[in-house]
């Protein structure tokens, strides 16, 4: 096949799609091509996305997805009549625990958050943003916790190592009022 | 019914702490623990006062802290000749530490949330398919029962029960409430429930007319409460 | 607004919306747009997409969508047939008969689901979730089910011990409204 028909026919697959086609499965739908050249088409595809306005071509969660850009949420948010939600703080803290430890146990997780958390945890399963992984090999054999794809799509995530390391936080989050010998000191920790 | 006020500080003892250092601008490496721990105390009786019911583990806080306040009130020397001794809050510290690491953590998160809220991808299409499918896992459905039955205290049955509804009567039953009202929410389709075997039979009519089609489960705020509406003819 | 800006949310709008847009709803998102110049705009787009090889804007029920041309419908129809589907709610509900009641026989499964089952056993049994076991010693010799080394892969488990007990259940699912309250909207937090 010629590449610019492989390039729209990649196209019209991401465009019907509701979630991101990773290489393999768009490898899957077009029968025998090789991988260089669906990665080339993919880098040509999106490099002509760049240059759209109101789209892109975003990696996330292994895979390559057709979103709309952030300028033009207000009108889409109106035209849905949706209200953009929000994770608690609660439930915000007890992923990144899950995200950046896993497979980590619940009582991990409360050692460092102070409180219970098994109902943020259940609210977390149930919007399958984590999932148990099994169980530990301790006393009482604890569920095992871990982040799932979902995840990687709800944060707009290429994969997990992309979280970014604490370090890069803190040179992303300046924070406003914080002391800054506090954040020295910890620097110096590390 | 208990009312919660939730304050930003109040969500967790290490929250309260750390907004307690933050205030009074103390270095969180040499915390001034007896004045902290009055500060905290302070706090603790006026959540006290509020009626708030989240104070176990605050109490079990407040309890550290004046463990620490004593310790820190011992003689030190006489310790210090058999070894060198720990600072009694270094524990405190270092769990303070690492919580507001995940606290930071979770601000990135918050922010990758809010950026990504803004990105709209091809909604899924309504293909049309054989067997109809749910967006659930296995937890999903043992949670949603577990539930349900949990609701209901499991005294309210005796061996005999006044009457039986069948699961083609439920089913009618929901339907027809459906007619009058657009949706019922999922949990009082339940609390109405005299007994288990009708919570049961509920569950079941439920399944029943999301898998004929009939009735469509819906969280219209989302994450919320779930939604049962009639299905569109 | 500019026209060149109007087009391109049109084209966002349209990119986000599974059904046909009618040029009311349209004119209803942007706000004080007089007809004309939406139905020029439309048009104009209109055009713009009939020069694409794989995609359309066509006019169905009185709105306007956004389609993959014909010539496409084979790759999209494998994409979606490969898709890995989701189990239904039957049959997640008759495997967790199973999997916390192995060896489970059907009368068993039925006397709590209240419906008649064989047809989702049979496609337990075709996906290789489930596997006949042996038969029971009673009258009839009924088949007794078990899960399968796939319905552990599946959910990600190592073994079926791993499986989350109902008491451990129980613990996660929180009291009350709890849940609700883990959720905030945007507005309460800012």
């Amino acid at each position: 096949m010629e590449r610019e028909k492989i390039k729209l026919i990649v196209e019209a697959l991401l465009f019907t799609s509701h979630e991101p086609l990773s290489e393999k499965r768009l490898a899957e739908v077009l029968e025998g091509i090789d991988k260089k050249s669906l990665r080339n088409t993919l880098e040509e595809l999106r490099r002509e996305y760049q240059e759209k306005e109101n789209l892109e071509i975003r990696e996330v969660a292994g895979g390559y997805q057709i979103f709309t850009r952030q300028d033009y949420a207000p009108w889409i948010e109106k035209l849905h009549r949706t209200r953009p939600t929000r994770l608690s703080r609660a439930a915000l803290e007890t992923l990144a625990m899950v995200a950046y430890n896993q497979p980590v146990i619940r009582v991990e997780i409360e050692s460092v958050r102070g409180v219970d958390t098994s109902g943020v945890l259940h609210t977390l399963l149930e919007k399958n943003l984590i999932k148990i992984l099994g169980r530990k090999k301790v006393i009482g054999r604890p569920l095992l916790y871990g982040v799932t794809d979902d995840f990687l799509k709800y944060f707009g995530l290429k994969d997990i190592n992309e979280l970014p390391s604490l370090k890069e936080i803190r040179e992303l989050v300046p924070e406003k009022e914080e002391t800054d010998e506090e954040v020295k000191e910890s620097e110096e920790e590390n | 019914m208990a009312y919660h006020v939730k304050l930003e500080a109040y969500e967790g003892p290490l929250d309260l702490l750390l907004y307690l250092i933050k205030k009074e601008e103390v270095d969180i490496w040499d915390i001034p623990i007896a004045q902290i721990a009055g500060e905290y105390l302070g706090y603790i009786n006026m959540m006290k006062l509020l009626d708030l019911d989240v104070i176990g583990e605050f109490l079990v806080m407040a309890s550290t802290l004046m463990k620490i306040k004593s310790r820190m009130l011992l003689p030190q020397e006489e310790e210090a000749i058999e070894e060198e001794i720990e600072d009694p809050r270094s524990e405190l510290i270092e769990q303070l530490l690492e919580y507001e690491m995940y606290k930071e953590r979770a601000k990135t998160l918050a922010e990758k949330e809010e950026a990504q809220s803004k990105l709209f991808a091809r909604p899924e299409a309504e293909i049309p398919s054989s067997q109809p499918t749910f967006e659930a896992s296995l937890f999903d459905l043992l949670t949603a029962f577990r539930n349900v039955l949990k609701e209901k205290a499991p005294e309210i049955v005796r061996e005999i029960e006044p009457f039986k509804i069948t699961l083609e009567e439920k089913v009618e039953e929901i339907l027809k409430r459906l007619e009058s009202k657009e949706k019922i929410s999922f949990s009082l389709l339940f609390k109405e429930c005299l007994s288990k075997g009708e919570l049961i039979v509920t569950f079941l009519a439920l399944l029943e007319l999301i898998k004929q089609k009939r009735v469509r489960i819906r969280q219209p705020k989302l994450f919320g409460e779930i939604a049962v509406y009639r299905a569109p003819a």
